[in-house]
């Protein structure tokens, strides 16, 4: 076995979290393929740390980690106050993009 | 030479009353007529001073030129405002003012019930202005001012009544075929400024003999052209005869004694142009020819008095046109015939605007006959113009016409017969449809309806027109009779000319001059006799005859206004409506397609805008994967 | 002249007054109900300010650029403030300064209320739309000093452009009931003509060393002289911009519509001044910066420009609205000035600059009388009037006059510019005058038949319907039409004045151009 | 650079029990239907994530993973499903045309990429952070973190704290009205009322039915025809669906409650007896029990 499948399984991972955004119309649960996709994405940075043997992957995984926190405390934030407005988390209500 | 520098008062004094009686408007209704009299004859005193004055001078500096301003100082192309006094011009200025102040002073009894007099006389003056402006000049564009001003005179006076639509239309035409001459002066002034880089008369004339003989001719055509449109000669004659919708006084005036002349004057002027290129002195002396019998031959045909008058003028020009073809020998001619033929068609003009008045302004003359009785001075009068321009001796007619018939007798080849002949038989043709007109006006039986007889029509009380119309009539009537025997005393005339046309020494014409003299004597009586059995011993029909196929032509100006229409007109209206729909259909259409394409375009891309976040991220998706693959494809 | 006199900021000063004056009527409400008198009271400020730098100008040396200020703007890209006016310059920004006055006395009742105004609001915005009308005016009028005064390649693309803004909302607000579609065509056009410019207007930058200073004209000679071919894309990119401000055959469709749809005094301003930008820059801009490809597109050129001459002129005589035919006469006579700038002689130049200022005020004369005419008989259908000159004596009068002007006749301003450009055109190759003397006759023929149509015949009583191609409609009462009042023949007076002085006394304006006439004509003949 | 390092087998099985298990909670991103359940399986990825980051020789970022996601984020996102979402089950069903074919696109498109990437990518040989490693993973995380990243990570402390500002003014929701507190709430409704508005809110709204031999809050209570007010049970109860139903209650029981009928039937004398007996046995027996 080798450090490969780690990569694989971020790929999947990610694939998983990408079609999960794709997919999926309740924002929460959107928001938590996004969340799961970064996450994928960290796995990739520290795995090739390990790989190259430097630990610069594993601090931009933690800074990846920290940007996420904010993101998300901001992101469930934007959810609830749109759910209070508008009484639904459905993503394809807030289609106020279209004209 | 003080007086000859106030010359440029002959030109302001018409202007200025001109002027003022169109801005001040309905306040000068009272008075404004007498100020155009008065203006008109102020100037008529003045070309009088300034002629005596240069009688007074010697023969060689009988030549003035009277620099005023710089009117076009365009760097290479400089022309100034100048006037030059010469006999040549001189003459015409008194020509055109003591004529004009007649017509002026007829004028003021004649449009006394026209509620529009004031503008009329502003007309008048304004012509007169412009008239003065064009023999005056000294270079062809301060020339072409005024050749441009009497046409917009004439354009104005004949659409005087211009409620009337035919009568609008006619000035309409009027303008617009002097317009198409005024285009040959214009090419012609083009060519000269190429070549000698001037249009003044002195730096042309002075470098005419040196420049190549092509640019000489075609700036010969193009005056020739020029000349036609302006002096009614064909082929550009037909806006002549419906010019006769102006008043009568206009046609006097500006349709017989002045402006059609100014072609003449223009050829005249130009000499030296024409010495150098024998093609446009032929192709004048051709066009004088063919409207010569052109006119005489629609004359014979017209039952309008005032277009036979007008045909006559056409034929008569024609007369001058010929003899100013002929080059210097016929220069001083030319003139002549143009001075009297001013004095004796204005007088018969003035003479027929009476018979009108007289009877209700009635112009078919088959509707006259036997006015002599009613109207005594209008008949006496108008038979010396009559006399006078059938050429019967002593009557001024007869000298300037004969010299004019002489001198086309001169030459070799083939041309002398040619124009010779046609010169003789326009003379016994003149003299067949005036003595038509005058008999059927004034003799005969009376076809009009006088209240006792049973004809047809309005009933008429012809009566004599008042002193103000006479009067003038009179005076032109004298011109008539003794201006041509007084001005050949000695050849005084001619010689005055001289320091413009030049001194010619006497040719022999191919005909011995007696001949000649009995031959157009014999053809003139012969050409009256015909017309005095016809129209005076015999009835006239009141109802005009079919006649033969050439009557009928000659009835319609021999078809020219319908070739004119076929052949310009109605193509030239299909051009502008197929160019005004391409203009809206295709060169615009083309971008308002654009437009609406580039709409259409909007439209339907904006249907992939559906505002659905997941959609929006689909579409990255999709497009980072692509992206992705081909950066690895381009790496592998 | 005085020297602190002469060093004042002229040009700047006039240029920023109006735009100043303009802003307060707009935002400051009390002012709004005095907006016109101000506005004028502005604008002969400024004509009196341009009147003081003419006499200041020192004509002799009329081919220098005078009156220069300069300012680094956006060192940057080497864009600078610099204004300035040679004897061409001077005499279009005279005229400029001289309509705009004429147009807001001419134009004073002009805006009206749209319908469904509510009465009780209806002084107000009444007001509000006046204020609008005046001030947009002095803004143009702003400008169009401006763009005659900028000596900065950039500086006059700038301001090429911001004169869309004004008269976008000039026709698209003010003007008849298409006036949106019509305002609109207009900005297309321009902003196409103006995007190419733009594009040109980059590339002259990149083929200078840059540093400050570039764009200054003084700077910028014969660009891209060793590239033919790239100096040829150059001078189209500026040209067409040109070409279709000016308007020239066959980009000059959207001139008819807008003439049309504006008010009489925003049309005189577009086709009097406006329009005049396209053959200034011509002048100014594509001679002395492409002198080699100006050169081998001037046979080119000088073809579509008779084209324009001959086309023009058909199809005015074609038309039944009053306002396009003498849209369509413009095109016309663009075609002469256009011609009188390519053919390279210094006879032809001087007239076709001479041209730009005749024709101004020759088309402002016909478009504001034209525009009384059919304020009174509300119908821009020639078909719909007739025997005119019998009503309204005086209005059909001055209407004839402004004709003749525009038909060349001479002693009128018309004709010494055609005359010259005619000669000119000539001179250079006899083809070219031959052809484009046709305009001559066809200029007759339109304002004529115009004439003839409107003024004269038999007046129509009220609510005969005259038959038109198609549709029929009811004459209103003719018989009973005003003549001119006394404010609109006081609009006209210096009009005429002019249209007399250009045509019996031009010199001293001649004096004004020839010098440059020289200069610019002299760069053609040297390229060719 | 040592040898290159060989992953052990321990290791390898412990992969091989993690990742199955990771992408089966990952699955439930597309397949669960109650957010509840998707957060809490996603929260196990996150434990499984951090595993293997220890795995990977990253012990402080696995502690931080558990820290950050497991705790805080995760748990955030069960508060928000608590506060808006719970309710919130979508259907499955795609709304959006041809969403759901690009989405089956856009997956095959990113697994074959990654396979293949990493089928063609030819590795280094991995070396293993023993030697970066050497005096303890964070003390190294440490170093790099401030030093080489001291800004970056003073940047993230600024973001920390504008994220939680922002959060503050996004949730925060400014009172437009007047506070309306328990007096004027009454006054209002009496107000209504007396306008002849609905007694909605006047009489307080019915509880859930608590009755003898059944005292869940579960029961709907019945309205005077005996009929359940489903509103008078809790509304998360109903969303779960742990609703009871009326039909649990025997038939005649219903019958009582909606005609007001005493629950226990009127007795004879004697059976009054023998149910008193019953009674005193059933206290005696309490009492013995006690």
């Amino acid at each position: 076995m080798s450090l490969v499948n780690y990569l694989v399984l971020s790929g999947i991972l990610f694939s998983i979290g990408s079609i999960a955004v794709l997919t999926r119309r309740n924002a929460i649960i959107a928001f938590m393929g996004v969340e799961l996709m970064l996450n994928a994405a960290n796995l990739t940075l520290v795995t090739f740390g390990r790989l190259h043997g430097d630990l610069h992957g594993q601090v931009i995984a933690f800074f990846v980690m920290v940007v996420a926190a904010a993101e998300v405390v901001i992101g469930l934030a934007i959810i609830v106050s749109i759910f209070r407005t508008r009484g639904s988390a459905s993503i394809d209500d807030a289609n106020l993009l279209k004209s | 030479m003080d007086t000859l520098n106030l010359a440029w008062l002959l030109v302001a004094i018409p202007l200025v009353s001109s002027a003022v009686l169109l801005l001040l408007g309905r306040g000068s209704d009272a008075w404004g007529h007498w100020l155009g009299v008065l203006a008109s004859a102020a100037s008529a005193v003045l070309a009088i001073v300034i002629l005596v004055q240069l009688l007074g001078l010697g023969a060689d500096d009988r030549t003035a030129n009277v620099h005023l301003f710089d009117w076009i100082p365009a760097g290479d192309l400089t022309v100034s405002a100048g006037l030059l006094v010469d006999p040549l011009s001189v003459t015409f200025a008194i020509l055109i003012t003591f004529v004009g102040t007649l017509i002026h002073i007829y004028a003021v009894a004649y449009m006394s019930h026209d509620v529009d007099r004031r503008r009329f006389f502003a007309y008048l003056n304004l012509f007169i202005a412009a008239m003065l402006v064009l023999v005056l000049a000294d270079s062809y564009a301060l020339l072409f001012l005024g050749w441009e001003g009497v046409g917009l005179a004439s354009y104005l006076l004949i659409g005087f009544w211009n409620q009337n639509t035919e009568y609008a239309v006619a000035a309409k035409k009027a303008f617009v075929m002097n317009r198409v001459g005024d285009m040959g002066m214009l090419v012609a002034m083009m060519a000269m400024f190429a070549t000698f880089g001037a249009v003044d008369f002195d730096t042309v004339f002075g470098a005419a003999d040196g420049a190549g003989e092509g640019a000489m001719t075609l700036i010969g055509l193009m005056l020739v052209l020029a000349a036609c449109g302006k002096s009614a000669q064909f082929p550009l004659q037909a806006w002549l005869g419906d010019a006769m919708a102006g008043p009568t006084p206009v046609s006097a005036l500006i349709h017989a004694a002045t402006m059609v002349t100014a072609g003449v004057y223009l050829i005249v002027r130009s000499g030296p142009i024409f010495e150098q290129t024998p093609t446009a002195q032929l192709v004048a002396a051709i066009v004088g020819a063919v409207t010569l019998l052109f006119g005489a031959i629609v004359g014979c045909a017209k039952d309008d008095i005032k277009k036979v008058l007008a045909a006559s003028t056409m034929s008569q020009i024609g007369y001058m046109m010929l003899a100013a073809g002929l080059g210097p020998i016929g220069y001083a001619f030319a003139i002549f015939h143009l001075i009297t033929h001013g004095f004796f068609k204005a007088g018969m003009f003035l003479g027929a605007g009476s018979v009108m008045h007289g009877m209700g302004d009635e112009v078919n003359m088959r509707g006259f006959g036997n006015l002599s009785r009613y109207m005594k001075v209008t008949w006496i009068t108008f038979m010396a113009g009559w006399l006078a321009i059938i050429g019967i001796p002593p009557f001024s007619g007869f000298w300037s016409k004969d010299k004019i018939i002489e001198s086309a007798f001169v030459g070799e080849g083939w041309q002398p017969w040619v124009f010779g002949t046609v010169a003789l038989v326009g003379a016994g043709i003149t003299a067949f449809y005036m003595s038509r007109l005058f008999f059927m006006t004034f003799h005969g039986k009376a076809r009009w309806n006088d209240g006792k007889n049973d004809l047809p029509g309005p009933e008429r009380t012809p009566h004599e027109s008042p002193a103000l119309m006479t009067v003038p009539m009179i005076v032109l009537a004298i011109g008539a009779i003794g201006l041509g025997g007084l001005l050949t005393i000695g050849d005084s005339f001619v010689t005055w000319l001289e320091p413009v046309t030049g001194h010619v020494e006497h040719h022999e014409p191919v005909l011995p001059i007696p001949v000649i003299m009995v031959t157009t004597i014999v053809l003139v009586l012969l050409g009256a006799g015909l017309a005095w059995r016809q129209y005076a011993a015999s009835a006239v029909p009141v109802a005009p005859p079919t006649g033969s196929v050439l009557t009928r032509a000659a009835r319609a100006d021999l078809y020219q206004d319908a070739v004119n229409e076929g052949v310009f007109m109605r193509p030239g209206q299909h051009l502008t409506r197929t160019l005004v729909y391409t203009d809206t259909a295709v060169v615009d259409g083309a971008v308002n397609g654009l437009g609406s394409g580039t709409l259409g375009w909007g439209e339907r891309l904006r249907r992939l805008q559906n505002g659905f976040v997941r959609s929006y991220a689909a579409v990255m998706l999709i497009g980072v994967i692509g992206a992705l693959v081909v950066v690895l494809a381009s790496r592998v | 002249m005085p020297t602190q006199f002469a060093d004042l900021p002229w040009l700047t000063i006039l240029i920023v007054v109006p735009t100043v004056v303009a802003a307060l009527i707009w935002l400051v409400k009390p002012l709004r109900r005095a907006a016109r008198p101000i506005g004028l009271a502005t604008s002969v400020l400024v004509l009196i300010g341009v009147a003081l730098m003419a006499g200041a100008f020192e004509t002799a040396d009329a081919a220098e650029v005078q009156f220069t200020q300069t300012v680094d703007w956006i060192s940057a890209i080497g864009a600078s403030y610099a204004v300035g006016v040679d004897g061409m310059g001077l005499t279009l920004v005279a005229l400029a300064a001289l309509l705009v006055p004429v147009v807001l006395i001419a134009g004073w009742n002009e805006v009206t209320l749209p319908s469904g105004i509510a009465a009780d609001r209806a002084e107000d915005s009444l007001a509000y739309r006046r204020a609008g009308f005046v001030s947009l005016v002095l803004v143009l009028e702003s400008l169009m000093i401006a763009i005659f005064a900028a000596q900065d390649l950039f500086l006059f693309y700038v301001i090429f452009e911001a004169m869309l803004i004004p008269v976008y909302f000039l026709i698209g607000v003010y003007g008849g009931p298409n006036r949106r579609g019509a305002a609109l065509k207009f900005l297309l056009y321009s902003l196409a003509g103006g995007l190419v410019m733009l594009a040109g207007v980059i590339a002259v930058y990149f083929q200078t060393d840059g540093g400050p200073g570039t764009y200054l004209l003084a700077n910028l000679g014969d660009i891209a002289s060793d590239n033919p071919t790239l100096q040829m894309w150059l001078f189209l990119s500026f040209f067409i911009a040109f070409a279709v401000k000016a308007p020239m055959f066959p980009v000059h469709t959207w001139l008819p519509d807008a003439a049309a749809q504006a008010t009489p005094g925003t049309s005189t301003l577009l086709v009097g001044v406006l329009d005049k930008v396209g053959t200034f820059g011509m002048i100014a801009i594509c001679l002395p910066l492409f002198p080699g490809a100006a050169a081998t597109a001037a046979p080119v050129i000088i073809v579509l420009a008779i084209i324009s001459i001959i086309y023009g002129g058909l199809v005015a005589i074609g038309q039944n609205d009053l306002m396009r035919m003498i849209a369509f006469s413009s095109v016309s006579h663009f075609g002469f000035i256009v011609m009188g700038v390519f053919v390279g002689t210094q006879t032809a130049m001087v007239g076709a600059m001479l041209y730009m200022v005749a024709h101004g005020v020759t088309i402002a004369a016909l478009f504001l009388i034209s525009g009384f005419l059919t304020q009174r008989g509300g119908s821009q259908d020639m078909r719909t009037y007739s025997g005119m000159q019998r009503v309204t004596r005086v209005l059909a009068g001055t209407w004839l006059f402004a004709g003749l002007a525009s038909l060349a006749l001479p002693g009128l301003s018309g004709f010494v510019p055609e005359y010259l450009v005619l000669i000119g055109s000539f001179e250079a190759h006899w083809a070219y005058g031959a052809f484009a003397v046709i305009g001559v006759v066809l200029s007759a023929l339109y304002i004529l038949l115009a004439y003839q149509r409107v003024f004269t015949g038999p007046v129509p009583e009220a609510g005969a319907p005259v038959e038109l191609t198609g549709e029929a409609l009811d004459v209103p009462d003719r018989a009973g039409l005003k003549d001119l009042t006394g404010r609109e023949k006081w609009a006209i007076v210096p009009l005429a004045l002019v249209v007399l002085f250009l045509g019996l006394y031009p010199a001293p304006v001649l004096e004004l151009l020839s010098g440059v006439a020289d200069q610019f004509a002299a760069i053609l003949g040297s390229a060719s | 650079m040592n040898a290159a390092l060989e992953i052990s087998t321990g290791e390898a099985v412990l992969f091989w029990v993690l990742a199955p298990l990771m992408v089966a909670g990952a699955l439930s991103l597309l397949f669960a239907k109650r957010p509840v359940h998707i957060a809490v399986s996603i929260a196990g990825v996150m434990i499984g994530l951090a595993v293997m980051y220890i795995m990977l020789e990253a012990p402080f970022l696995g502690v931080a993973q558990i820290v950050v996601y497991t705790g805080a984020v995760m748990m955030l996102f069960l508060f928000v499903i608590m506060l808006a979402g719970v309710d919130s089950s979508e259907s499955l069903v795609e709304t959006i045309k041809g969403q759901r074919g690009i989405a089956v696109v856009g997956l095959l498109g990113l697994l074959i990429l990654v396979i293949t990437v990493l089928t063609r990518a030819s590795l280094p040989p991995a070396v293993g952070l023993a030697q970066a490693n050497a005096d303890t993973n964070p003390v190294g995380v440490a170093r790099l973190i401030f030093g080489d990243y001291i800004f970056a990570f003073e940047l993230t402390a600024a973001l920390l704290i504008t994220a939680a500002l922002g959060a503050l003014v996004l949730s925060h929701r400014r009172r437009l009205s007047p506070k309306v507190g328990q007096a004027e709430l009454a006054e209002a409704k009496l107000a209504a009322y007396g306008k002849g508005g609905s007694a909605e809110g006047v009489t307080p709204p019915a509880g859930p039915g608590v009755y003898a031999r059944h005292n869940s809050a579960d029961m709907p209570a019945l309205d005077a025809a005996g009929n359940p007010i489903d509103d008078s049970v809790v509304t998360v109860l109903r969303v779960r669906g742990q609703e009871a139903e009326t039909a649990d209650l025997d038939a005649d029981r219903v019958a009582r409650i909606a005609t007001g009928a005493p629950m226990v039937p009127e007795l004879d004398g004697a059976e009054r007896a023998d149910r008193a007996e019953l009674d005193e046995q059933a206290e005696t027996t309490k009492e013995n029990e006690e």
